[in-house]
């Protein structure tokens, strides 16, 4: 059987992950093909509903990035969200929902290179995990007879 | 019968027309023989259109079933599925359960005068009747459109409201609210109710058929009393939100009545018994 | 209780108050909310341990907002929900009189919103003892375990809103799940929609649940899921010194620090 | 078919519960968890609950689930695929412990489901359904089955009714359905003769506490009244009557999908919900709560005794135990016939 290719959904900020991203094209540095970005215009802008929706719809992990902090295009759009993601991850971590699977970085426009290397140490960590089994069985479970008490 | 009531004919969108901001025509026909063969409707039913993935969505036939073979809707973009259906292209395949409701009793209307007012996006449902008794025209004696809208851009079904000018057997007034007009505009301008006043024909033997948003309703109701139009002679749809089609998500009724299955189509007489819960 | 029934009398009877929302007897001795419109109305009024639902719930509820200006008992939960509720703009001095009634059942005839403030900022937000306990159980599981705990809890959610419908910081109009474009929550119950609603609700309520409990006192089915709220409170501690409602100044997640100290993000 | 009488004894009981088990079926029995009694699938006699007036929900979500897949889709090459739900598979299920009233309510969603287009789902999974319920020896102060026509020890939608006789822990069997006599074939040793059991001393008392003929005439000129704002003042619009109601048959109808495949489910819905009769236009037919709580009486009381002949309530009182702000419907109903017009 071929190897697992986990699915990574990235939610990342306009202005500098996914410049930063650019970069490590542009710079010729060869990274791991399995992250699908989406880019918003701040990681203030990322619900958390997102990040459920992206395993909702099948992806074994989740990377989310944005500016440094003190960089934000918006000055504060990446404070508001790191306040935010702390109480999420806990939330998430409560709920049994397994945060090894949700990276979070801040990646500049300039670090092309880091880009690269976020994205490679989380495929290779999902790989690991393997795919996100869990969350899928509790999809299309349609008309099932009430469950045994 | 189907076994499964809540299973769709798959339908192809033959055709796809624009006809205001908005707001379009779909030509749909069976994709299955024996489906087309089967299904028959009359004026005043009602479907429920899905996209699938997004969901369902209730609007009336607006073909005339004199028209066999393909039915047509008209819908205004506005919710979840309304907007994935103006995504639709041309040969792409939806949904759709019916017919339901009860019917217009053209039957009833033979020999009698008819009067069509319709406002805005209710000229669809309308339609469906006009084709209807257009095709069966000896069957009626005369026969007045009377046709408002916001805006001239916002009348629908342009090219058939060009025919029915043309037609010596039709009198079709048209009006746009004030200010809605276009430079070239040659019709009335004003609002419905007012229009209807002016240029009502005479509510001796005459059948009125009234659908438009509730407010033209509202003020159009008195004027035909008030021309001489009796509450059984005045026939309008409601229009309540759907989910089965069939009396049983238990959504659409005012009062004890269904709208899908009593209804859509009431006369002002039946209308006057029912709560205001619609 | 004849001090409560006095005042209330007085307060409908001066017309300062035309509708006091208070707890009566109902079925089986339990206790649930009254509405006195009139003086004589008083005489329904009860208060003991067993009234626990978060009578706050009603001064956002349109037909109640309609009678005028509200008078309310308040319990400690209910007095914070209404702080919370000021500092929403869900509603103001000129809308409602508070009675508060301490934990020793002794009334307090609060002049303005200032003061109930201040009574409730005497109190930490703390939570209890039993749920702590709970809560470290759960710590104490794998994630698969904590997975597998959920699931099994959240199955029987057949999503009748009953937790948000008994919540006072519950307010929209029209909440998340009621919007479909783009669909949030899915409609139906099964696992992944309840879980969705269940973890919304919880993020929604961050930094403003005041931990009353009346979304779990409201659940038919008596799911557990106030532990998810009980577990966001004690956070807010851990990572931001902990919150309380306030009249004015910033809401727990609608500022931050530049300071604020996390070590997952690289 | 006319009702056999039989006897149970105490250590029967199990047996019989096992024979069911054996012979495949998928048996619901109440089971408590939480404080909370509800019907689960249950193998072993020794986890259902025998403690309880009333559990929390009814057994209408074995006939009619809370989310009931109608359709399959897959968009391919060809455009698009749909399959309707196989309803054969259904399996041949057993409820175990369910009160007359649920059983009765069994009716009245029928009623529904058939009053017009029938609904094969539905009747594919009532087919497959055999009820087996215990009469009432206790009622709470919610219960009031006898005011709608029915009684602790109400025949009427089951297939086998067993009344507890007495401390002892024996039992009578009615048997009054083909199905019940199925039930009796699966292990018809069980079954002894009847020595005579006077069924009546066993049962508990509840007098009726209003007639729900009077209700009914007197709600045809209620529409207006002042008493549904009054009622409905402290309801918070949650689904929970609805949702443990053993006759509400509201539902919506939702697509769901993951990629390129989905369904298309029905699911609960509840007329207490602000946003059910809500328009795309915004305009909304039952705007406030008191609209939709007269909506949810006059429908049970007044429209579907109209027009579909039935009642839609048992009188098993779930919606008060289960509301959090106590609308208690028993109340709310003796209100409305002593209301004067």
């Amino acid at each position: 059987m071929a190897e697992f290719e986990p699915k990574i959904v990235a939610f990342v900020c306009n202005w500098c992950t996914y410049a930063g991203a650019d970069l490590t094209g542009t710079s010729r540095i060869k990274y791991a093909s399995n992250v699908r970005i989406i880019r918003f215009p701040c990681t203030g802008r990322i619900d958390y509903m997102l990040l459920i929706k992206a395993f909702d719809e099948g992806a074994d992990g989740i990377i989310v990035s944005g500016c440094h902090p003190n960089d934000c295009h918006y000055t504060s759009g990446n404070f508001h969200a790191r306040r935010r993601w702390i109480m999420f991850r806990d939330l998430c971590n409560l709920m049994g929902i397994d945060m090894q699977r949700i990276k979070f970085s801040w990646v500049s426009a300039a670090e092309g290179a880091k880009w690269a290397e976020v994205v490679n140490s989380t495929v290779t960590d999902i790989r690991a995990l393997g795919p996100y089994e869990e969350y899928r069985r509790i999809l299309n479970h349609h008309s099932k007879e009430v469950t045994n008490g | 019968m189907r076994e499964n009531i809540y299973l769709p004919y798959q339908m192809k969108i033959e055709r796809v027309t624009y006809e205001a901001p908005g707001v379009k025509t779909f030509m749909l026909k069976f994709i299955n023989e024996e489906d087309r063969e089967k299904f028959e409707f009359k004026a005043g039913q009602f479907g429920e259109y899905s996209v699938y993935g997004v969901g369902e969505s209730t609007f009336c036939i607006a073909s005339s079933p004199t028209r066999k073979g393909y039915i047509e809707c008209t819908f205004r973009q506005t919710g979840r599925v309304t907007n994935a259906l103006s995504n639709c292209e041309e040969g792409s395949i939806i949904g759709f359960r019916g017919p339901y409701g009860n019917v217009f009793p053209i039957e009833e209307w033979k020999g009698k005068n008819l009067l069509f007012i319709a406002g805005g996006i209710a000229l669809p449902p309308m339609r469906c009747v006009i084709w209807n008794c257009l095709d069966l025209r000896e069957n009626f004696r005369d026969v007045t459109i009377i046709y408002g809208a916001r805006s001239v851009k916002d009348l629908v079904y342009k090219h058939e409201l060009k025919d029915w000018e043309l037609r010596k057997d039709v009198k079709l007034i048209t009006t746009v609210d004030p200010g809605g007009e276009s430079p070239d505009w040659r019709g009335e301008i004003g609002f419905v109710p007012t229009i209807v006043e002016k240029t009502a024909p005479s509510a001796k033997d005459t059948i009125a058929i009234v659908c438009g948003p509730p407010v033209m309703i509202k003020f159009t109701f008195p004027v035909l009393a008030k021309l001489g139009f009796s509450d059984d002679n005045i026939y309008t749809t409601l229009e309540n939100r759907m989910k089965c089609g069939f009396g049983k998500c238990g959504r659409c009724n005012v009062g004890k009545v269904y709208v899908c299955k009593d209804g859509p189509v009431f006369t002002l007489a039946q209308l006057k018994d029912l709560p205001d819960e619609y | 209780m004849d001090e409560l029934k006095n005042k209330v009398r007085e307060l409908l009877g001066s017309g300062t108050v035309k509708v006091f929302i208070g707890y009566t007897t109902g079925t089986a001795g339990t206790k649930r909310a009254l509405f006195a419109e009139k003086p004589e109305d008083a005489e329904g009024l009860v208060f003991d341990s067993s009234c626990i639902q978060n009578l706050a719930v009603y001064v956002t509820k349109q037909e109640v907002k309609e009678k005028g200006m509200m008078g309310i008992s308040a319990t400690l939960p209910v007095m914070r929900s209404l702080v919370q509720l000021a500092r929403e703009n869900q509603v103001s001095d000129s809308g409602i009189k508070v009675i508060g009634i301490t934990p020793e059942s002794r009334l307090i005839d609060f002049g303005n919103l200032s003061e109930v403030e201040k009574y409730i900022h005497q109190f930490q937000l703390e939570i209890d003892q039993k749920n702590r306990d709970m809560l470290e159980k759960l710590d104490k599981m794998t994630v698969s375990e904590r997975w597998q705990f959920w699931l099994k809890e959240l199955e029987p959610c057949f999503k009748c809103y009953a937790c948000r419908a008994a919540c006072p910081m519950c307010y929209c109009h029209r909440c998340t799940v009621e919007y479909n474009q783009p669909q949030w929550i899915p409609v139906p119950s099964h696992a992944s929609g309840n879980l969705q609603w269940h973890i919304m609700r919880a993020v929604h309520l961050v930094g403003r649940c005041i931990d009353c409990d009346a979304c779990a006192n409201a659940c038919p089915l008596a799911i557990p899921f106030n532990l998810l709220n009980k577990r966001m409170i004690e956070d807010a501690r851990k990572h931001f010194g902990g919150y309380q409602p306030v009249l004015s100044g910033d809401h727990l997640m609608s500022t931050f620090k530049p300071d604020d100290k996390e070590n997952f993000i690289r | 078919m006319n009702i056999e009488k039989r006897f149970i004894r105490k250590d029967s009981l199990k047996k019989l519960f096992d024979a069911l088990v054996a012979k495949n079926k998928v048996v619901y029995a109440p089971v408590t968890r939480n404080g909370k009694t509800s019907f689960r699938i249950v193998n072993d006699f020794s986890l259902i609950s025998g403690d309880y007036i009333q559990t929390t929900q009814s057994s209408k979500e074995v006939t009619f689930p809370r989310t009931e897949k109608i359709l399959d889709f897959e968009k391919n090459k060809d455009g698009i695929g749909v399959k309707p739900v196989d309803i054969q598979p259904v399996h041949e299920s057993v409820i175990w412990g369910i009160r007359p009233c649920d059983a009765v309510g069994k009716g009245e969603l029928g009623a529904i489901f058939n009053w017009d287009s029938k609904d094969e789902i539905f009747n594919a999974r009532v087919a497959k359904t055999t009820l087996i319920s215990f009469s009432c020896s206790r009622a709470d102060e919610y219960c009031f089955c006898t005011s709608v026509g029915g009684n602790p020890g109400n025949t009427e939608g089951s297939d086998i009714l067993l009344t507890l006789a007495g401390e002892g822990g024996d039992y009578l069997a009615e048997i009054i359905t083909e199905k019940g006599g199925a039930v009796m074939a699966a292990a018809p040793e069980l079954f002894e003769k009847d020595p005579g059991i006077e069924k009546d001393k066993y049962l508990a008392s509840l007098p009726a506490r209003f007639s729900h003929t009077e209700i009914r005439n007197k709600l045809d000129k209620f529409f207006e009244s002042e008493e549904w704002a009054r009622q409905s003042l402290r309801c918070i619009g949650c689904g929970a009557c609805a949702y443990v109601c053993p006759t509400c048959a509201c539902f919506d109808i939702q697509d769901e999908s993951h990629g390129k495949s989905g369904s298309r489910v029905r699911c609960w819905d509840s007329c207490g919900f602000s946003l059910f009769t809500l328009h795309t236009s915004g305009h909304n037919p039952r705007e406030v709560q008191s609209q939709r709580w007269r909506q949810r009486i006059m429908h049970k009381f007044s429209y579907m005794p109209e027009r579909l002949s039935v009642y839609g309530c048992t009188g098993c009182g779930r919606c008060s135990r289960g509301c959090p702000v106590d609308m208690n419907l028993l109340e709310h109903l003796i209100s409305i016939q002593e209301v004067t017009v």
